[in-house]
C-alpha cells in the first residue's frame, strides 16, 4: 500500500476582532511521498502547525483541497481521517495508564480487546517502553510520554503520520537522542510522515525533504543538501544553518571600512561561516576583485569542542567565521579573512538566488 | 495572650459542638427526665426508646431512602449536564456563545425562592407534585456548576480534545470519557455540594410532596414536632439525629472536598 | 492494575432511566384502599391509628392508609395543593372554620351516602348543621369526629389551698385570676390562655356580640372590642394573666406546659387536652366551663370530616364505609373517651353515661354540658380568611402591646370585607 | 483560542438540556410570576384579573414596607455578625494543629448540617422552660430572655442561630483568603517591628478586603433566602415579627391561598435580590480598583 499527500492551493484564513482576516496559509500546493518523512520548518507564525491541523481535520481549510491518496478529505471529520498525530504537549490522558492511552485510538474504533493488547504490545516494544506500560503519564519522563505519544500514534497504523513539534518540550540531550529514534523508527515503520519543527536544525538532520515557510508560503522544497547548498532565496539561506549565513548587502558595503566586494552578481550576497578563510596578513596573494575580502578585529570567540565559531567585526559589519578545533585568530587580534568567490550566494533584490553563470 | 486564645477557641468549640451534643444526649433520655431534670446533661441510662418510636412512627428509611434518591440523581444529573454545557461554553466556537453564557450567568442570581410560586403552579397541573420528577428536575441543572465545570474545562488543553478526535473519538466521548475525568475534583466538590444540600433541602420537598411514599428526611422530621401537646423533645432530637449523623458522618469523611466546593466560588 | 473511568454514558443513561423509573413510581391508589390524612399528634394519634387497625381486624374489603400531615393547618397547606395538583386523600379532616370555604369552591364530596343511621345519631350541636348557620340549606359536605370547646382547666390544689371556686363571670375571672397569681420567686400566673381567635370568639359571644350579622362581618362591634379588653386588662392592670409566646399550636403547648409545671394556677384550652392535662399533672386537674360576661357562650371548635370531590366511585365507596364505622357509637365514644373530644354519636354519649364513664370523669362531664351553650359559627365562605389574614395575625398585637383595641378590630375588618 | 465544533449543531445539542432547564425553572417562571401578580387566584376557582391591586394591598397595609424592614435587619445582622466573626475565626484559626483543626471543623460543621435540624435543635435549646439556655441562666441568675416569645426579641434570636449556622461559611472563605497572604511579607513585617494588631490591620487585611466583600454579599443573598429557620421555629411570629420574605410568599401561596398577591411578592423580592447583586458586582469591582489601586 503506498500513500500520497497532496495539497492543492490550500489557504486558510482566520477571522479575528472586527472581522480582520489573517491569512495563515496562502495557496500551498505540497506533495508528500511514499514513505517519506518530509519536514515542515519555519520560524513561529508562518503557518507549518496550520498546515498539519488542516490535514488532521483539526481546521477547515478556507480554499483547496486535502488528497490522501486520492481521496479529498476537507469534509470529512478528523475521526474518520486515517491520519495520526504526534502533538507537542503529547496529550495523553492523564487518567489513563500508558497502556490504555495508546489502547485508546483502538478502542475508539472497536478493536477487540485481544487485539487491542495484542497492537499495544507491539506498538510498545517498538517505541521501547516494555515495562512502563502500566504507569500514568505523571509517572512517567518526559521521553517516556513522548514515546506514550508516539505508540498510541503508532498502534494504530495509519496512513500518514503527522508530528506537531513532538521533541520541543524535552531537553537538547534528549532531544537529539529521541530524533535519531524517531527517524529510525519512521524509516522501520516505512511510514509516511509529515514533521513540524521550528528547528532547522532538526529539520536537517531527519527530514528526506524539507520545506521551508514562511508567513503562509513555501520557501523552498527540497533535500536537505540541496536547501543548504543553493537556497532559493535569501530567507532560506538565513534561516537553514547554525550560525547562520553571513549576508551582506550590496547597496550597505562601501560603507563598511573593512570589507571588499569583489564581482558583484546580485543586490545581496551570502555566504556561509565555513566558508570564511583567515589568511595571514601579508599572504593575501588572491584577486581582489574575486569573492570577499575583510580586515577587522576579533570581538568574539566560540568554541564547542570539534569547532570555533570566530567573530570578526570590520567595523559595521561582523562576520561569523568557522574554524576546526580550537584553532584560529585569538580575541583582539587584528585579522584578514577570504570567502573564495564560488562560495558566494547572491540574491536579487527580491531576494530570490541569482544562479552563478554557467 | 496565647493562652486566652486558646480558651476562647475551647469556647467556640464548645458552642458550636455543644448543641450536638446535647442533641445526642436528649435523645437517649426519657420524657420524665426532660420534664424534671432537664438540664442535667447525661440521660440516667441509655434509653433507645426515642429512637424506637422515631422508627415506628416514621417510615424512617423510606425517607431516607427517597432523600437519598434524591440528592444523588440530583448530583448525578447536575454533573452529567454540567459537562457537555461546560464543554462547549469553555471549548467550542459558535455562534450566540456570549448569549448562551450570560443566560447561565444570569440563573446564578435566581434561587429557587424566587421561582418556587410559578414553578409549583406549573407543575401542579401537570401532576408532578409527590413524584421524584418533581423534586429533581427543577434542580438537574446547576448554574453554578455549569460555570464551574466550564471553569474547570479553560485549563484543559486544546491538544488534548485534538488528540481524542484524531484518536477517533466521538464528542460524547471526548466529555465523558476524556474531559471528565480531567476535572473529576471539580465534578466530585460539586456533586458532594449538592448531595449535602439537597439531602438537607426542606423547603422544595415540603411544597413537593404530600405523600409517605415519596416525603424526605428533613420534612418527616420537621413533622416530629406534633404540636397541640407538649412536644416530646427526646423524639425530635432522635429524629434528630437520624436525620444529621449522616451528614456529620460524610462530612467527617470528606471534609476537605466539601471546603473545595464552599471555597471554590469565592476563588473562581 | 485497572483505574476507575469517571462517569460514562452509561452511568448518565442509568441515572436517567432511574429518574424515570422513580417519576412513575408514584402507585395508583389500589382497589378499597382509603388514603386517610391526618393532623392529630402524641397520645390522639395513637388513639387514632389503633382504631384504624381496629377497623383493618373487623373487615378486609377496606384498608386505610394514615399519613401525618402536621397541624391542622399545615394538614390544610396540604390538602389544597393536593386539590391543586389532582393528588388528594380519599379522607381528610380540616377545621370547622374552613368548610364553607371549601364547600363554596366546590371541591368536597357530598356525604350523604354514609347513612341517615350514622346522620340521625349525630350529636345536633357538633353535626354540620348544628355548627354552621344557614348550613341547612347547604348540602352535607362535612361530618363531625374530633370536635372540642374551650373550656377552663384549674389546679385544684391551689384552688383548695385558696379556696378559690372556678368563675362564672368576667369579673370572677379577674378576681380568681388574681387570688391566684404569685410573683417573685416561685412566680405563678393567675389565669393563662393563648391569645387566640378561637378563645377570643368565646368572649365576643359572652360579650353578646357576633362574628356576622345580617350578613356583614362586624367582628363582634363592641363586644369585640370589650373581648379583646379584658385581656389587655388582666395583662397589663392586673399583671395576672400570661399570654404564651408562639403562633397557632405553640402557644397553645405553651400553656399546658405552665399549667403542667405549676407556673398557672387556671388556664383556657381545648376540651381535647382533657385526657393530656389529667395524665400529665402532677395534682388534680379541675375543669370548668368557661364564664360568662352578658351571657354563656362558646364556639365549638376541632375538625370535620371531608371528602375531596371527584374521587373513583368505589374510592369514594371505600372512604364512606370508613367514615360510616368511624361514625358509630362504639367508635366515636372511645375517641371521646380517651382523648378528651366530644363524643360527635349521641347514642355513644348516652353508653358513656350509662356506663358511668361521667361520673368517673366529672371533666369530661362539664366539656359536655357546656355545649349546650355553643355558639353556631356563621356559614360564610369568608370566615376562615376572616380568622387567618384580619383577626388572628392582629390579636397578639393588640393584647401584647395594648393598641386601641377599636381601631385594631376597624382595620381587620377593613381587611376582612377587601376580600 | 476555541475549537471548531466537529458539526455545527454540536454545541447547541450539548447546551440544550442545560438551557432548557434552566429558562423552564428559572427564566420562563419569574414572567409567570409577573403575569399572575396581575391576577387574584387561590388556585381552587377561577383567576380574576385585579390590575395592580396586590401591589397595592401590600402596599397600603404596610405590610410590604415592614416586610423589607425586618428582611433587611434580619440581614444586617446576619452579615455583620458571621463576618466579623468568621474573620476573628480565621485569623485566630488559621494555625496547624489538631485542636485547630478540630475547632474550625466545629464550627463548619453547623454549615453542612440542614437547616431543619438546625432550627430544631436549638428550638430546643432555647425553649423557654426546658431549654439548656434558659436553666443555664436561671442557674446563673440572670432573667431569663423570651428568645422566641418576645416580638422584639425573636428576629435577633433567628439571625443568631442564623449566624451559628453560617459564620463557618465565612470562615473557611477568609481562611482561604489567608492562603493567599504571603507568609514572607508577613515575616517581612515583624521583622520591621509591626506587632499582630499593625500586621493585621496594614497587610491582611487590605489582601482580605475583596474576599470580605464577597463573603458579605454571598451571605447578604443567603440571608434574603432565609425560610427553613422562620417556618419551623416561628411560622413568622410572634405578631408576625419574625415574617421575613421568603416566609411571607410561603405564607401567602399556601396558607392564604393568595398566589397573586405571593406573585407580587415575588416580583418585589426579585427586584431587591437584583438591586442586591448588582450591589455585589459593584462593592466587588471597587475593591478590585482599590486593590489595584493602593
Amino acid at each position: 500500500m503506498t500513500t500520497r499527500l497532496v495539497l492543492e492551493g490550500l489557504s486558510k484564513r482566520f477571522t479575528g476582532r472586527g472581522a480582520v482576516h489573517t491569512e495563515a496559509l496562502k495557496k500551498l500546493d505540497l506533495e508528500v511521498r511514499d514513505g517519506e518523512l518530509l519536514v515542515l520548518v519555519g520560524p513561529s507564525g508562518c503557518g507549518k502547525s496550520t498546515v498539519l491541523r488542516l490535514i488532521a481535520g483539526l481546521e477547515e481549510p478556507s480554499e483547496g483541497r486535502v488528497l490522501l491518496d486520492g481521496e479529498d478529505l476537507v469534509r470529512v471529520p478528523p475521526q474518520a481521517r486515517d491520519v495520526a498525530m504526534v502533538f507537542q504537549g503529547y496529550a495523553l490522558y492523564p487518567h489513563l495508564t500508558a497502556a490504555e492511552n495508546m489502547a485508546f485510538p483502538l478502542e475508539m474504533r472497536g478493536v477487540s480487546k485481544v487485539e487491542r493488547e495484542q497492537r499495544v504490545r507491539e506498538a510498545a516494544a517498538i517505541v521501547g517502553l516494555g515495562d512502563k506500560l502500566e504507569r500514568l503519564p505523571s509517572e512517567l519522563s518526559g521521553g517516556e510520554r513522548q514515546r506514550v505519544a508516539m505508540g498510541r500514534a503508532i498502534v494504530r497504523r495509519p496512513k500518514l503520520f503527522l508530528f506537531d513539534e513532538p521533541l520541543s518540550n524535552l531537553d537538547a540531550k534528549l532531544r537529539a537522542e529521541l530524533r535519531v529514534e524517531l527517524v529510525q523508527l519512521v524509516r522501520r515503520l516505512g511510514a509516511t510522515a509529515l514533521y513540524v519543527t521550528h528547528d532547522q536544525g532538526e529539520a536537517m538532520t531527519m527530514a528526506d525533504r524539507i520545506a521551508v515557510m514562511r508567513g503562509g508560503e513555501l520557501m523552498q522544497l527540497d533535500t536537505p543538501r540541496t536547501i543548504y547548498e543553493r537556497p532559493a532565496n535569501a530567507f532560506v539561506a538565513g534561516f537553514v544553518g547554525t550560525p547562520s549565513m553571513n549576508m551582506v548587502s550590496v547597496a550597505d558595503s562601501p560603507r563598511v571600512a573593512g570589507l571588499t566586494l569583489g564581482v558583484r552578481r546580485g543586490a545581496t550576497c551570502g555566504f556561509r561561516p565555513e566558508s570564511v578563510r583567515f589568511v595571514k596578513d601579508g599572504a593575501d596573494t588572491a584577486n581582489p576583485t574575486e569573492g570577499v575580502r575583510l580586515e577587522g578585529r576579533v570581538v568574539l570567540v566560540e568554541p564547542q569542542g570539534a569547532e570555533t565559531f570566530v567573530h570578526v567585526d570590520g567595523e559595521g559589519f561582523v562576520v561569523r567565521a568557522r574554524v576546526e578545533g580550537f584553532g584560529g585568530p585569538e580575541l583582539g587580534s587584528r585579522v584578514v579573512a577570504r570567502v573564495g568567490a564560488a562560495e558566494l550566494h547572491w540574491f536579487d533584490e527580491s531576494g530570490r538566488r541569482v544562479e552563478p553563470l554557467a | 495572650m496565647d493562652r486566652l486564645v486558646t480558651v476562647a477557641l475551647a469556647l467556640v468549640a464548645l458552642v458550636w459542638v455543644g448543641p450536638y451534643l446535647w442533641m445526642v444526649a436528649t435523645s437517649f433520655k426519657s420524657l420524665d427526665e426532660l420534664v424534671r431534670a432537664p438540664a442535667w446533661p447525661i440521660p440516667s441510662r441509655f434509653r433507645l426508646d426515642a429512637y424506637r418510636e422515631v422508627f415506628s412512627a416514621l417510615p424512617v428509611w423510606r425517607y431516607t431512602l427517597n432523600s437519598i434518591v434524591m440528592a444523588t440523581l440530583i448530583g448525578v444529573l447536575q454533573a452529567a449536564l454540567a459537562l457537555p454545557a461546560g464543554y462547549a461554553l469553555a471549548k467550542l466556537e459558535f455562534t450566540g456563545k456570549r448569549v448562551a453564557f450570560v443566560l447561565v450567568m444570569a440563573c446564578l442570581i435566581i434561587p429557587p425562592q424566587v421561582t418556587f410560586v410559578p414553578v409549583f403552579t406549573m407543575l401542579g397541573p401537570l401532576g408532578l407534585v409527590n413524584t421524584m420528577t418533581a423534586l429533581v428536575v427543577p434542580f438537574a441543572v446547576s448554574a453554578f456548576g455549569t460555570f464551574l465545570v466550564r471553569q474547570a474545562m479553560l485549563s484543559v488543553p486544546n491538544e488534548l480534545i485534538e488528540a481524542a478526535r484524531l484518536d477517533g473519538a466521538g464528542e460524547l466521548t471526548i466529555i465523558y470519557r476524556v474531559l471528565a475525568p480531567l476535572v473529576r475534583p471539580t465534578l466530585a466538590a460539586m456533586f458532594l455540594f449538592s448531595f449535602v444540600y439537597h439531602y438537607s433541602d426542606y423547603f422544595w420537598p415540603l411544597m413537593m410532596t404530600t405523600d409517605d411514599h415519596i416525603r424526605t428526611l428533613p420534612v418527616a422530621v420537621a413533622l416530629l414536632r406534633e404540636q397541640g401537646t407538649g412536644v416530646r423533645w427526646h423524639i425530635v432530637m432522635a429524629g434528630n439525629v437520624v436525620l444529621t449523623m449522616p451528614v456529620l458522618v460524610l462530612f467527617i469523611v470528606a471534609q476537605r472536598r466539601i471546603l473545595r466546593a464552599v471555597t471554590a466560588r469565592a476563588l473562581s | 492494575m485497572s483505574r476507575e473511568r469517571g462517569p460514562s454514558r452509561r452511568v448518565f443513561a442509568l441515572g436517567l432511566g432511574a429518574l424515570f423509573a422513580s417519576a412513575c413510581d408514584r402507585p395508583a391508589r389500589p382497589a378499597g384502599e382509603v388514603a386517610f390524612w391526618f393532623s392529630y399528634g402524641g397520645n390522639n394519634r395513637k388513639v387514632l391509628l389503633e382504631l384504624v387497625s381496629r377497623f383493618h381486624r373487623e373487615q378486609s374489603a377496606v384498608r386505610v392508609v394514615p399519613t401525618f400531615q402536621g397541624d391542622y393547618f399545615e394538614g390544610l397547606v396540604k390538602l389544597r395543593t393536593g386539590l391543586f395538583v389532582g393528588a388528594v386523600p380519599t379522607i381528610t379532616h380540616v377545621v370547622g372554620e374552613v368548610v364553607p370555604y371549601l364547600a363554596r369552591a366546590g371541591v368536597l364530596e357530598r356525604l350523604e351516602g354514609v347513612g341517615d343511621a350514622v346522620l340521625s345519631d349525630l350529636e345536633p350541636a357538633l353535626a354540620q348543621f348544628g355548627t354552621f348557620e344557614g348550613a341547612e340549606d347547604e348540602p352535607l359536605v362535612a361530618l363531625p369526629f374530633n370536635r372540642s370547646t374551650p373550656i377552663a382547666f384549674f389546679n385544684r390544689t391551689i384552688f383548695r389551698e385558696l379556696g378559690l371556686s372556678p368563675p362564672t363571670t368576667w369579673d370572677e375571672l379577674r378576681a380568681v385570676a388574681s387570688r391566684a397569681s404569685l410573683v417573685g420567686e416561685e412566680a405563678r400566673w393567675g389565669f393563662e390562655c393563648p391569645v387566640d381567635w378561637w378563645f377570643w370568639t368565646a368572649l365576643v359571644g359572652q360579650a353578646g356580640g357576633r362574628l356576622v350579622e345580617d350578613g356583614r362581618i362586624t367582628l363582634g362591634g363592641e363586644p369585640g372590642a370589650r373581648a379583646l379588653e379584658l385581656w389587655q386588662a388582666m395583662v397589663h392592670d392586673d399583671r395576672t394573666m400570661r399570654s404564651p409566646p408562639g403562633r397557632d399550636f405553640n402557644a397553645w403547648e405553651a400553656s399546658n406546659g405552665d399549667f403542667l409545671a405549676g407556673r398557672a394556677a387556671m388556664i383556657w384550652t381545648s376540651t381535647a387536652f382533657v385526657r393530656y392535662l389529667e395524665e400529665n399533672a402532677s395534682f388534680p386537674v379541675g375543669a370548668a366551663p368557661l364564664p360568662g360576661d352578658v351571657r354563656r357562650a362558646v364556639p365549638t371548635g376541632g375538625t370535620f370530616f371531608v371528602m375531596p370531590k371527584g374521587l373513583p366511585a368505589p374510592e369514594r365507596e371505600a372512604g364512606l364505609a370508613f367514615l360510616r364505622w368511624m361514625m358509630q357509637p362504639q367508635q366515636a365514644s372511645e375517641w371521646a373517651r380517651r382523648t378528651g373530644y366530644m363524643p360527635v354519636s349521641q347514642a355513644g354519649r348516652r353508653e358513656l353515661e350509662a356506663t358511668g364513664f361521667f361520673r368517673e370523669h366529672p371533666n369530661f362531664k362539664v366539656a359536655v354540658d357546656q355545649l349546650s351553650v355553643a355558639q353556631r359559627w356563621p356559614w360564610a365562605p369568608e370566615l376562615f380568611r376572616v380568622q387567618r389574614e384580619a383577626v388572628q395575625p392582629r390579636l397578639e398585637a393588640a393584647v401584647s402591646e395594648r393598641l386601641d383595641v377599636r381601631k385594631v378590630l376597624a382595620e381587620a375588618r377593613l381587611v376582612a370585607e377587601a376580600g | 483560542m476555541s475549537l471548531r465544533p466537529t458539526r455545527t449543531f454540536h454545541p447547541y445539542a450539548m447546551l440544550a438540556p442545560t438551557l432548557a432547564v434552566l429558562a423552564l425553572f428559572c427564566l420562563v417562571p419569574l414572567g409567570v410570576a409577573f403575569h399572575k401578580s396581575f391576577f387574584a387566584w387561590d388556585l381552587l376557582t377561577e383567576p380574576e384579573p385585579v390590575g395592580f391591586g396586590n401591589y397595592r394591598a401590600l402596599l397600603a397595609s404596610g405590610e410590604l414596607g415592614e416586610l423589607i424592614v425586618r428582611t433587611l435587619a434580619y440581614s444586617v445582622v446576619v452579615v455583620s455578625a458571621s463576618l466579623t466573626l468568621g474573620l476573628a475565626l480565621a485569623v485566630a484559626l488559621n494555625r496547624e494543629g489538631r485542636f485547630y483543626a478540630f475547632v474550625r471543623s466545629a464550627v463548619f460543621s453547623a454549615y453542612v448540617v440542614s437547616w431543619v435540624a438546625v432550627a430544631l435543635l436549638w428550638l430546643w435549646l432555647l425553649d423557654p422552660q426546658a431549654g439548656l439556655i434558659a436553666r443555664v441562666s436561671k442557674g446563673l441568675g440572670l432573667t431569663p430572655v423570651d428568645w422566641l416569645g418576645n416580638p422584639r426579641v425573636v428576629l435577633f434570636t433567628l439571625a443568631g442561630v442564623t449566624v451559628w449556622k453560617i459564620t463557618g461559611y465565612a470562615m473557611v472563605i477568609f481562611l482561604a483568603g489567608l492562603q493567599d497572604v504571603p507568609r514572607s511579607v508577613l515575616e517581612a513585617a515583624a521583622l520591621d517591628g509591626a506587632g499582630p494588631w499593625q500586621r493585621f490591620r496594614y497587610i491582611v487585611w487590605p489582601l482580605l478586603r475583596p474576599t470580605a466583600t464577597f463573603v458579605a454579599t454571598t451571605s447578604l443573598i443567603l440571608s434574603f433566602q432565609a425560610f427553613d429557620i422562620v417556618r419551623v421555629m416561628t411560622q413568622g411570629g410572634p405578631v408576625r415579627s419574625s415574617t421575613i420574605f421568603v416566609y411571607a410568599i410561603y405564607e401567602q401561596v399556601f396558607v392564604n391561598m393568595r398566589v397573586g398577591r405571593a406573585s407580587a411578592l415575588t416580583v418585589v423580592f426579585f427586584v431587591l435580590l437584583l438591586g442586591l447583586t448588582g450591589l455585589q458586582w459593584w462593592l466587588w469591582r471597587k475593591s478590585a480598583d482599590s486593590r489595584v489601586a493602593t
